[in-house]
């Protein structure tokens, strides 16, 4: 029992992780396997933050009289990473537009048998000339 | 969370599994405060409610809203998943358990940074003087990622801009008028103060939460909302394209030139304590500066995101219209 | 005078609560998206007014006073500009409200098709 | 007290959550979004003093900027985006009033 309530944290970390692993790789709609990407992300976020909590402790603003602040360090690390995230994810989702724009969709599947026809075709030809 | 997360696996439509995205968000930056993480959920507020959801729109916008059903079995998929999962829920048997204080992250740096900082940095927000003073040299790398990461949004998604659809998007911009009327007169009056309330977040960084990265969020938002309502015409008269590149670039500049003039002064690279005769004053400086190249950087690379993809959006919704 | 202010507090706290509540019901409980809108909409700005005021009392600090003050400010100033906004858009999509289609205006309009009611 | 409306509010944050879910129309899933934020101001801002620090409004306002942005940005693209699929019915009505 007391496993259960000391390593919960952890265990929904990993939960929603699997959830965001398994839209990534089940999906084929690109902008879906961006969110999964997101939801993996964050994830990742609340392992940082949950590990710097610190119990019965506060937030890391000094102030008279407070001695006990949850750790620091974490919070620094995930702050950038949020923000370098929504650049990251930017860039993708204008990789995603200017796919959409080149073939006509967003379904990987749908790309995958218009790069093979290509291929199929070129190779005909080849074969011709 | 994890039934959000549930939902968004399972709906088909693409702007239901956005609108998730951003409770799912909220909810998380909820978590932070809960967490003690109030600079990661004003972070996460700013950043993963707002102007993620905002981009993600405007991408489903432009590329469709419903999804195919999967021609595969997911079966494969499952298995790997639970055995990952398996794997790393064994591994978590050995970790220390929640909310201890003797945990190993709390016994290596830490210390120092919570108990020493208000000596050596003097700023009262711990989390502000780990990231730009400790770790600065870790800040001025992820500055320089958003950087890059702006100019490649640029590189993909500029558009050559035609004279002749202005007409075009001045038709829609009065149609807006009439249509957004109320909007329009209650954000024209609220964007001074978010603009206000930025620069109150980036100068009171040290004392409370906030700082350069979520006051350039929150000012890239105002311009945004305006860029939203008013057309992106209208947004572009106001602040223009190369103004915002070249905003981007300084940002960075400040940045690193701080630390060079903190090598020019004796000291090592982005070690504020040589920028003034005491030590304590030449932090501030130091802090005060760099958070003012990262709220720069981060505004601008912001708003030139936004700008790329509206304009894409918009470029795209005008060839359409020839087409027809 | 301390404990006047407690009980007021706590007065407008669990009346926030309460708005709160039923909003929270209405939303789920609602037949149609206009009632839900309005459930939202009128318990909504009622209820962060309620909640803010008594924190407001409970802390003596001018500070937070103030920053309570202008949140307060804020959600009167976008609440009801948003539900208008979303009111308006539902309307011009043409989303149908559920009602008895007896009303002679309404009628006119979803047969015409093209002009929604003008709201 | 402050307790007790924190756990209100957590309530309703559920149900706002299943409405957002379940919604059948689209703008049943924005309203639901909007209340949401609205509740998650509100909490911050409880939750700020049931942790006896209520320094942290200043995240609760936030809040309120970004969740207003977010639905009139919402709003503005689900527009376009009709009006994208079937033109052909709100383009007019645009026009004309």
């Amino acid at each position: 029992m007391t496993m259960i309530l000391g390593l919960y944290n952890y265990w929904i970390v990993i939960v929603l992780m699997m959830i965001g692993f398994y839209i990534i790789i089940s999906h084929g709609h690109l902008i879906k396997k961006i969110i999964g990407l997101n939801i993996f992300q964050t994830s990742v976020f609340i392992f940082y933050i949950s590990v710097g909590k610190v119990e019965g402790a506060t937030a890391p603003i000094w102030q008279e009289g407070i001695l006990l602040y949850s750790n620091p360090l974490p919070h620094v690390l995930i702050l950038t990473a949020i923000v370098v995230g929504i650049a990251t994810t930017a860039l993708g989702l204008a990789l995603i537009v200017r796919i959409k724009e080149a073939y006509g969709s967003v379904d990987e599947d749908e790309i995958q048998s218009m790069d093979n026809q290509d291929v199929i075709s070129q190779e005909k030809e080849h074969q011709q000339c | 969370m994890v039934g959000i997360a549930l939902a968004v696996n399972q709906i088909k439509d693409m702007f239901a599994v956005v609108m998730l995205a951003g409770i799912y968000g909220l909810v998380s930056a909820s978590f932070f405060v809960a967490m003690d993480a109030v600079d990661v959920a004003f972070t996460e507020a700013s950043v993963g409610a707002g102007i993620s959801t905002l981009l993600m729109l405007t991408t489903v916008a432009m590329t469709g809203r419903t999804e195919h059903e999967a021609s595969h079995k997911p079966l494969l998929a499952l298995l790997v998943v639970t055995i990952t999962g398996g794997l790393l829920i064994y591994g978590t048997f050995d970790m220390p358990y929640f909310g201890s204080a003797d945990a190993p992250v709390h016994n290596h740096v830490a210390p120092r940074y919570i108990f020493d900082s208000m000596k050596e940095i003097g700023v009262p927000n711990m989390v502000t003087s780990v990231l730009a003073s400790y770790r600065g040299f870790d800040t001025f790398g992820e500055v320089t990622v958003i950087f890059t990461a702006g100019i490649g949004v640029l590189a993909l998604l500029s558009v050559v801009r035609r004279p002749k659809t202005d007409a075009a998007v001045e038709a829609i911009n009065d149609s807006m008028h009439e249509k957004h009327l109320i909007l329009r007169v209650v954000i024209k009056t609220m964007i001074p103060f978010i603009l206000l309330y930025a620069f109150y977040v980036q100068f009171h960084g040290d004392y409370g939460p906030g700082g350069g990265f979520q006051a350039g969020v929150i000012f890239a938002a105002a311009i945004i909302m305006y860029a939203l309502l008013f057309g992106l015409s209208a947004a572009r008269r106001v602040i223009t394209q190369p103004v915002v590149q070249l905003l981007s670039a300084i940002g960075v500049l400040l940045y690193g030139s701080v630390g060079f003039v903190s090598m020019l002064n004796g000291g090592s690279f982005l070690d504020y304590s040589v920028l003034s005769a005491d030590p304590i004053a030449g932090q501030h400086l130091g802090i005060l500066l760099i958070e003012l190249g990262v709220g720069l950087t981060v505004a601008s690379v912001m708003i030139i995101i936004f700008f790329s993809f509206s304009a894409r959006s918009e470029y795209q919704q005008a060839n359409k219209g020839e087409s027809l | 005078m301390e404990f006047i202010l407690s009980l007021l507090s706590g007065f407008f706290l669990l009346f926030g609560s309460f708005l709160c509540l039923s909003g929270g019901v209405g939303i789920l409980r609602f037949p149609d998206f206009y009632t839900r809108m309005h459930a939202v909409g009128v318990t909504d700005t009622l209820a962060a007014a309620m909640i803010l005021i008594g924190l407001m009392l409970q802390n003596p600090d001018t500070l937070v006073i103030i920053k309570l003050m202008f949140i307060l400010l804020m959600t009167l100033f976008i609440s009801p500009a948003a539900s208008h906004a979303l009111g308006q858009a539902a309307v011009l999509n043409n989303l149908p409200p559920l009602v008895d289609l007896n009303i002679k205006d309404l009628d006119n309009s979803t047969a015409s098709g093209d002009k929604p009611s003008k709201s | 007290m402050v307790i007790a409306a924190t756990l209100a509010i957590l309530v309703v944050m559920v149900l706002a959550i299943i409405r957002a879910v379940a919604g059948p129309s689209l703008y049943d899933r924005i309203l639901a979004v909007n209340m949401f934020g609205t509740k998650t101001v509100l909490l911050i801002s409880l939750l700020g003093f049931v942790m006896g620090r209520p320094e942290f409004l200043d995240i609760a306002m936030v809040y309120a900027l970004i969740n207003f942005i977010s639905v009139i940005g919402v709003l503005r693209l689900s527009d376009s985006f009709n009006s994208k699929h079937n033109g052909r019915v709100v383009n007019p009505v645009k026009r004309d009033s």
